[in-house]
C-alpha cells in the first residue's frame, strides 16, 4: 500500500499542471473494497494503436479511389486561414463539386485542414481530434505557419513545423493560401489517395513514441489520455 | 417455391428503392446547390460516401447496444419497407403487405428512433444526449398530426389496409384522399416535415445548435448503415404519403415521380426557414396541426 | 393551489432565479447532484465562431453557468512587436483580426503618425477610407446573413459570400491582396485606385443593393427567424457602460455610439449619415442595427466615390522607415469597426522599436465578460445565435 | 477639461499632465489613489466608460506602468491615467467592483505581467497560456526567439546572403 501511495506521490509531483481531479486516486467502494481510479485512461482504448494493413491491390485500388472523391473535412478552424474555408464552400469556388464536405464531428471525417498557425494550447486539442479520427485520415496544412513557423517563427506559444507532431500529407504555402490552392490542395490529396502513398495513419502509429515524445515536449500540461481512439 | 420467388422480389425491390433513395438525395443536394448559386455536388456523391464508410479501416465500438443502434435504424426502415405496397394492382410488389399493415407501419416508424437512442446514449458523448432527447420529445409531437390523419383516413375509408385505402383512390384524380380529406393531408404534411429532418423541425441532427446530434460518435460502417437505413427510410415514408393520399402507383415511374415531389415539399420549406427551437416546435406542432387533424376526425364523424 | 396550476401551463415562466445563488451572487451548482451536466462548446464545434470554446453547466436545455475559455489563438503579437521595427510590425499586426484586417493597418499607421508628427495627404485619406468602408461592407456581408445561418437557414450566407467575393475582387484589385490587404501604411497609402475601378465598385454596389432587397424578404420576414431571435439575448442598458460595450451591439440597446460621429477621424464629417438606432437590444435588434449599417456602408461608399479626388500625392515624406526613431510619447487612437471601437493603445519609448503596442478589441468585453452573463438563463439552441449577434471575433481577444 | 484637471490637481496630486492630442490628456497618479480617482472620475466626473487597462515593462527603472483609459461618451474625452509600481513584488489594488469587464485585463495582465490584482476574479486562473511555468512572457527579461528556438523545433532556413558580397563572388571571383 505504501508502494502505491509514493508511486501516487511521484506522479502528483511530476504533474503539477494535472487538475486535482484528473490525478490518479482511489475511491473507497460500497462494500469497503478500494477501487484504484486513474482518469486520464480511456477504458475503451487502453491499448496502443495498431497499424492497419491495405487490403489486397484490386480492392484497395477502388476503396483509394471512393476515399479520393469522398473527403469529409473536420470543421475545426484553427487559425487565420480557417477565414478561407467559408469562402470554398461558397458559389465561387464551391468544393463541394470535389466530393468535399465538412463533418462536425472527428468520428466521422477523414481529413483535418490545420488552417494556420498552432498554438500549443490549439495544438492539444488538434492531437486529441486527429486521434479520434479513423484509419485512413489525412492531413492537410496551410500556411506557411505550419511548414516553419512562417510569420510567427520567433513567437514563444505557436508551434513551428507542423511535420513534428502529426504527418502531414499535404502542405500548402502562402499567407495566407487562396482558396484556389486550397482546391489545388484537395487535388493533391486526391492523387496521393489514389496512388496508395497517403498512409498518414499508419505511419502515426509506427513512429508513434517519437511523435508522442516530441508532443509531450511541448504540451506541458498533459492533461488528456495518451490513447483516444 | 412461391415464397422464395416472393423473397426473391422483395429483395429486388429493397434494391431498386435502396438506389433511388440515394439518387434522389444527390439529385436534391443538387437542387440545393443551384438554388444557392453552386454548381453543387456530382449525382452519384452519395454512392461513393456510402462506399467509402463501408471503407473506413478502423472502427471502435462503446459496447453492444451502440453496435446494434443503427441496426435497429436499419430494421425500422427495412420493417417499413416490407409491409408497404409498392404499386396497386400488381401481385409482386405489394410485398408482405397484409390487412392491418397501416397500423404496423405506424408503429415502425417510431422503431428506428427508438433503437436509435439507446445507441446513442451508450455513444456517451453528451451531444447525441441531448441530441435524442430532443429527437424523441419532438418525434412524438411530429407523429400526432400523423396519427390523427391516419386515423381520419380509416375512418374514411373504413379500412386500415394500405392496399384498401389505394384502391378506394383508383379512377380519377379526384378520388385521391388529397381532394376528398384536405384536413389529414395538411396535418399529415406538416408531420412528414419532421420525419424528414429538414428546417425547421431539424434541431435534432443541426450543426450549429449541437454538432450532428445522435450520431456523433458513429463512423465506418454504422455511419454506413445508418445512411442506407437514411435512403431506404426516405423512399418508404414518400411511398407512404403517396399511398395514402396521392393515389398510390401504378408502376414504377409513377412511384419515382410522386415520391420525388412529396419528398421535394420538405426540402422546398426546409430551404427557406431556419429552424425552431424544441420548446417551440411541439407547441407549434401541438397547436395548428393537432387542430387541423382533430377537425379531419370530426368532419368525418359527424 | 391556483398559482402552481398557472405555472403549470405556462411553460416560458422566469427562470433567472434558478438555480439559487450563494451570497457572492455565483450559482450554486453540484454537479454530484445528477440536476448538472457540463458540456464544452467549442473549439471543434461549428456553432462557436473561430476557435474558441464555451464550458457550458447546463440543466435540461438550459444553460445555467458558462464560462468562456480563449487562448487557443494565442501568438503573442504584443510581445513579437517589441522584436519588430514599426514597419515591420505591419504585416503582423494585421493578422490580430483575421475577417477585417484594414482596422489594424489603419490605427498602427495612424499612431505611428500620431507619435511621429506625419500630417497625411488629402487623396490617402479619401483611399483609406475608401479601403476601410470597403473592408465594413465585405464583414457585413458575411455577418448579416451569418445571423440566420446559426439557426440553419443556410441560404442567406451562401448569397452574401458570392457578394462578398465581388468586393475581395475589388480588394485585390486595389491592393494586391484578397484577405491581407497591407494597403494603409504610415504616411499615405501603396497605391491610387486602378482605371475603371470606381465604375465596376459602383456596379458591384447596385448589385449589393439587390442582395439586401433579397435577405429583407428571406430573413427579415420569416416567421420562425423572428420567432427565434426576438427576445433572445437581452441585453439590459446598465450593461452597455459597465461593461463597455461599443458598436451596434450598443446601438441595438439604444445608445448612440459609433465612433466615426462621436470622435469623427479621416473625412467622415464631411458625409452624411445618421446613428443606426434600435431600442430592443435583443438578437434580432442587433441584426437589424447590423443591416442598416449595411445600408449605410454601400450609401458611405457611393459617397466616397462621388466625392474623393482621383490624383494627389498619396503618400507624405517619412524618415527612412528601418531607422525611424519615433519620440516618447504614448497615445490612444480608435476606430469604428463592424464589431465595435477597435482602438490601439501605443507607447513609444523614443527608440525605431515600440514599447508597447496593445489592442483592445470590441470582442475583448463582448465575448469574455458579456457573453458569460448573457448565456446564463438561455437555451442551449441559441447559444450560438448569441455569440454569433454579438459578433465575436476570437482572434483580437487573444492576439 | 482644464477644470477637471486642476480639481484632480488639488483632490490626486495628479502630476506630469500632457495633452496627447485632442479630448485626450495623460496623467500620472500615485498607485494607491488610483481606485479613489477611478471611483470619483466614474461616478462624478462622467467617465463612465473603462476603454482599457494596459501594462508597460520600464525594465531601465525597474517599474511597470499601469494605464487606465477611461472615456467620457457624452462630453467625448478621453483620460489616460498612469501609475507605475515596483517591478518587484508588483502588485496592484484591483478595480474589477467599478466595472464589470475590468476582471479580464486583470486576469490577462496577471498572466502576462504577472502583476497581482488581489481579489479580482478568476484572477489566478490561466487566460491565454496553457501550461506555462516560465517567466511570464510579456516581461521584458523573457527571450521569445530564443524560447521559441529551445521548445518548437525550428527548421533550418536557407543561408542567407548579403547581395553585395553574393554578386561579388559570383560574378567576380578573382577580385580581391
Amino acid at each position: 500500500m505504501t508502494e502505491e501511495l509514493k508511486d501516487n506521490n511521484i506522479e502528483q509531483v511530476e504533474d503539477k499542471f494535472l487538475a486535482p481531479e484528473n490525478r490518479k486516486h482511489t475511491v473507497t467502494g460500497p462494500e469497503g473494497e478500494i477501487i484504484h481510479v486513474d482518469p486520464l485512461q480511456d477504458y475503451y482504448c487502453n491499448e496502443r494503436p495498431k497499424a492497419e494493413d491495405p487490403r489486397n491491390k484490386i480492392v484497395e485500388k477502388f476503396l483509394n479511389w471512393a476515399r479520393a472523391e469522398s473527403l469529409w473535412v473536420l470543421g475545426f478552424g484553427t487559425g487565420c486561414g480557417s477565414i478561407e474555408i467559408p469562402p470554398l464552400l461558397s458559389p465561387r469556388f464551391d468544393a463541394y463539386r470535389f466530393g468535399v464536405a465538412m463533418r462536425a464531428t472527428p468520428r466521422q471525417s477523414s481529413v483535418i485542414i490545420i488552417s494556420g498557425y498552432l498554438a500549443v494550447k490549439t495544438l492539444k486539442r488538434v492531437i486529441r481530434s486527429y486521434e479520434q479520427m479513423q484509419n485512413p485520415k489525412f492531413v492537410i496544412a496551410l500556411g506557411s505557419c505550419t511548414i516553419n513557423g512562417g510569420m510567427y517563427w520567433d513567437s514563444y506559444n505557436t508551434i513551428n513545423r507542423l511535420d513534428y507532431y502529426l504527418p502531414v500529407d499535404v502542405y500548402v504555402a502562402g499567407c495566407m493560401p487562396r482558396p484556389e490552392a486550397i482546391l489545388a490542395a484537395f487535388d493533391k490529396l486526391k492523387t496521393r489517395i489514389k496512388e496508395g502513398r497517403a498512409e498518414g495513419a499508419n505511419e502515426y502509429v509506427e513512429k508513434f513514441d517519437w511523435y508522442k515524445a516530441n508532443q509531450k515536449k511541448v504540451i506541458k500540461n498533459w492533461n488528456m489520455p495518451d490513447y483516444n481512439w | 417455391m412461391d415464397i422464395v420467388k416472393k423473397i426473391g422480389f422483395v429483395l429486388l425491390g429493397l434494391f431498386i428503392v435502396l438506389n433511388w433513395g440515394l439518387l434522389m438525395a444527390g439529385i436534391m443536394r443538387k437542387i440545393i446547390a443551384r438554388v444557392s448559386m453552386r454548381r453543387g455536388i456530382k449525382i452519384f456523391q452519395p454512392y461513393i460516401n456510402l462506399i467509402k464508410n463501408y471503407s473506413i479501416r478502423s472502427q471502435l465500438t462503446h459496447g453492444i447496444m451502440f453496435y446494434l443502434g443503427p441496426v435497429f435504424r436499419l430494421s425500422g426502415g427495412v420493417g417499413i419497407f416490407l409491409f408497404m405496397p409498392m404499386i396497386y394492382g400488381s401481385d409482386i410488389w405489394n410485398n408482405f403487405s397484409f390487412t392491418g399493415d397501416l397500423i404496423l407501419i405506424a408503429y415502425f416508424m417510431f422503431f428506428g428512433m427508438l433503437g436509435m437512442a439507446l445507441g446513442a446514449g451508450e455513444g456517451g458523448h453528451p451531444y447525441s444526449a441531448i441530441g435524442i432527447s430532443r429527437g424523441l420529445a419532438q418525434f412524438t409531437a411530429i407523429e400526432l398530426p400523423l396519427t390523427l390523419a391516419i386515423l381520419s383516413i380509416a375512418i374514411q375509408y373504413q379500412s386500415l389496409s394500405i392496399t384498401e385505402i389505394v384502391a378506394a383512390q383508383q379512377g380519377s384524380i379526384l378520388n385521391w384522399t388529397l381532394f376528398t380529406n384536405p384536413l389529414a393531408t395538411g396535418a399529415a404534411m406538416i408531420s412528414f416535415l419532421g420525419a424528414m429532418g429538414h428546417s425547421p423541425f431539424n434541431v435534432v441532427m443541426a450543426p450549429q445548435e449541437n454538432p450532428v446530434g445522435p450520431p456523433t460518435e458513429y463512423h465506418g460502417t454504422f455511419l454506413g448503415v445508418l445512411q442506407t437505413n437514411r435512403a431506404i427510410l426516405h423512399v418508404v415514408e414518400a411511398v407512404l404519403y403517396m399511398n395514402l393520399f396521392f393515389g398510390g402507383a401504378n408502376n414504377w415511374i409513377e412511384l419515382i415521380v410522386k415520391t420525388f415531389f412529396i419528398y421535394f415539399w420538405s426540402v422546398f420549406v426546409g430551404m427557406v426557414f431556419p429552424r425552431f427551437r424544441v420548446d417551440q416546435s411541439i407547441p407549434w406542432l401541438l397547436k395548428l396541426p393537432v387542430l387541423i387533424g382533430v377537425a379531419a376526425i370530426i368532419v368525418f364523424i359527424v | 393551489m391556483k398559482n402552481n396550476l398557472t405555472s403549470l401551463l405556462n411553460w416560458n415562466t422566469n427562470r433567472s432565479n434558478y438555480p439559487e445563488m450563494d451570497a457572492d451572487g455565483n450559482p450554486i451548482i453540484d454537479l454530484e447532484s445528477q440536476k448538472f451536466i457540463k458540456v464544452w462548446q467549442g473549439p471543434n464545434h461549428p456553432g462557436v465562431t473561430g476557435n474558441m470554446s464555451l464550458e457550458l453547466t447546463i440543466s435540461g436545455d438550459e444553460v445555467v453557468d458558462s464560462k468562456t475559455h480563449v487562448g487557443y489563438l494565442h501568438r503573442g503579437f504584443e510581445k513579437l512587436f517589441e522584436r519588430r521595427k514599426y514597419i515591420q510590425c505591419f504585416p503582423t499586426c494585421i493578422r490580430m483580426c483575421v475577417p477585417e484586417p484594414d482596422t489594424n493597418e489603419y490605427n498602427l499607421a495612424v499612431g505611428t503618425e500620431e507619435l511621429g508628427g506625419i500630417e497625411v495627404p488629402d487623396t490617402a485619406k479619401w483611399l483609406r477610407m475608401l479601403a476601410l468602408e470597403m473592408a465594413r461592407l465585405q464583414v457585413l456581408l458575411r455577418m448579416v446573413p451569418g445571423q440566420a445561418g446559426t439557426m440553419g437557414l443556410g441560404l442567406g450566407s451562401q448569397w452574401g459570400m458570392y457578394y462578398r467575393e465581388l468586393i475581395l475582387d475589388r480588394f485585390e484589385e486595389l491592393t494586391g491582396g484578397r484577405i491581407y490587404h497591407m494597403y494603409i501604411l504610415p504616411g499615405g497609402v501603396r497605391g491610387l485606385m486602378p482605371e475603371g475601378f470606381d465604375k465596376r465598385l459602383l456596379g458591384n454596389l447596385d448589385k449589393i443593393d439587390g442582395f439586401i432587397a433579397d435577405i429583407d424578404k428571406l430573413i427579415f420576414s420569416n416567421a420562425v427567424f423572428k420567432k427565434r431571435t426576438i427576445g433572445t439575448g437581452f441585453i439590459p442598458n446598465d450593461w452597455v457602460d459597465h461593461y463597455g460595450i461599443t458598436g451596434p451591439v450598443a446601438r441595438a440597446a439604444g445608445y448612440k455610439r459609433d465612433v466615426r460621429k462621436d470622435y469623427p477621424y479621416l473625412f467622415y464629417d464631411q458625409l452624411d449619415f445618421d446613428y443606426n438606432i434600435a431600442q430592443e437590444s435583443d438578437v434580432f435588434a442587433r441584426f437589424e442595427v447590423r443591416r442598416q449599417d449595411l445600408v449605410t456602408t454601400v450609401d458611405l461608399l457611393r459617397q466616397i466615390l462621388a466625392k474623393m479626388p482621383r490624383t494627389g500625392d498619396i503618400r507624405a515624406t517619412t524618415p527612412n522607415v528601418l531607422h525611424w526613431k519615433i519620440p516618447k510619447g504614448e497615445t490612444y487612437v480608435r476606430v469604428e469597426s463592424s464589431r465595435g471601437e477597435y482602438g490601439f493603445y501605443m507607447v513609444s519609448d523614443g527608440t525605431e522599436y515600440p514599447r508597447r503596442i496593445n489592442l483592445r478589441g470590441p470582442s475583448y468585453t463582448h465575448a469574455v465578460s458579456v457573453l458569460e452573463k448573457l448565456l446564463v438563463n438561455s437555451n442551449i439552441s441559441d447559444v450560438s445565435a448569441i455569440m454569433v449577434s454579438l459578433a465575436t471575433c476570437p482572434p483580437e481577444i487573444e492576439r | 477639461m482644464e477644470n477637471l484637471i486642476n480639481k484632480l490637481q488639488d483632490m490626486f496630486a495628479v502630476k506630469d499632465v500632457q495633452d496627447s492630442k485632442k479630448n485626450q490628456i495623460l496623467l500620472t497618479v500615485k498607485a494607491s489613489k488610483v481606485p479613489a480617482l477611478l471611483s470619483f472620475l466614474k461616478e462624478f466626473e462622467g467617465f463612465k466608460v473603462l476603454v482599457m487597462i494596459s501594462s508597460v515593462d520600464w525594465i531601465e527603472i525597474g517599474k511597470f506602468q499601469l494605464s487606465y483609459i477611461v472615456n467620457d461618451p457624452d462630453k467625448k474625452n478621453d483620460l489616460i491615467i498612469r501609475a507605475f509600481i515596483s517591478r518587484k513584488e508588483a502588485s496592484m489594488i484591483s478595480i474589477h467592483s467599478l466595472w464589470g469587464h475590468a476582471s479580464t485585463f486583470q486576469r490577462e495582465i496577471k498572466e502576462m505581467y504577472g502583476i497581482d490584482f488581489p481579489g479580482s476574479p478568476r484572477v489566478d486562473e490561466p487566460f491565454l497560456l496553457e501550461g506555462w511555468d516560465d517567466t511570464p512572457p510579456m516581461r521584458r527579461d523573457f527571450d521569445t526567439k530564443k524560447y521559441s528556438e529551445e521548445t518548437f523545433f525550428p527548421r533550418p532556413g536557407r543561408e542567407s546572403n548579403d547581395p553585395a558580397e553574393y554578386m561579388k563572388k559570383r560574378l567576380y571571383p578573382d577580385e580581391k
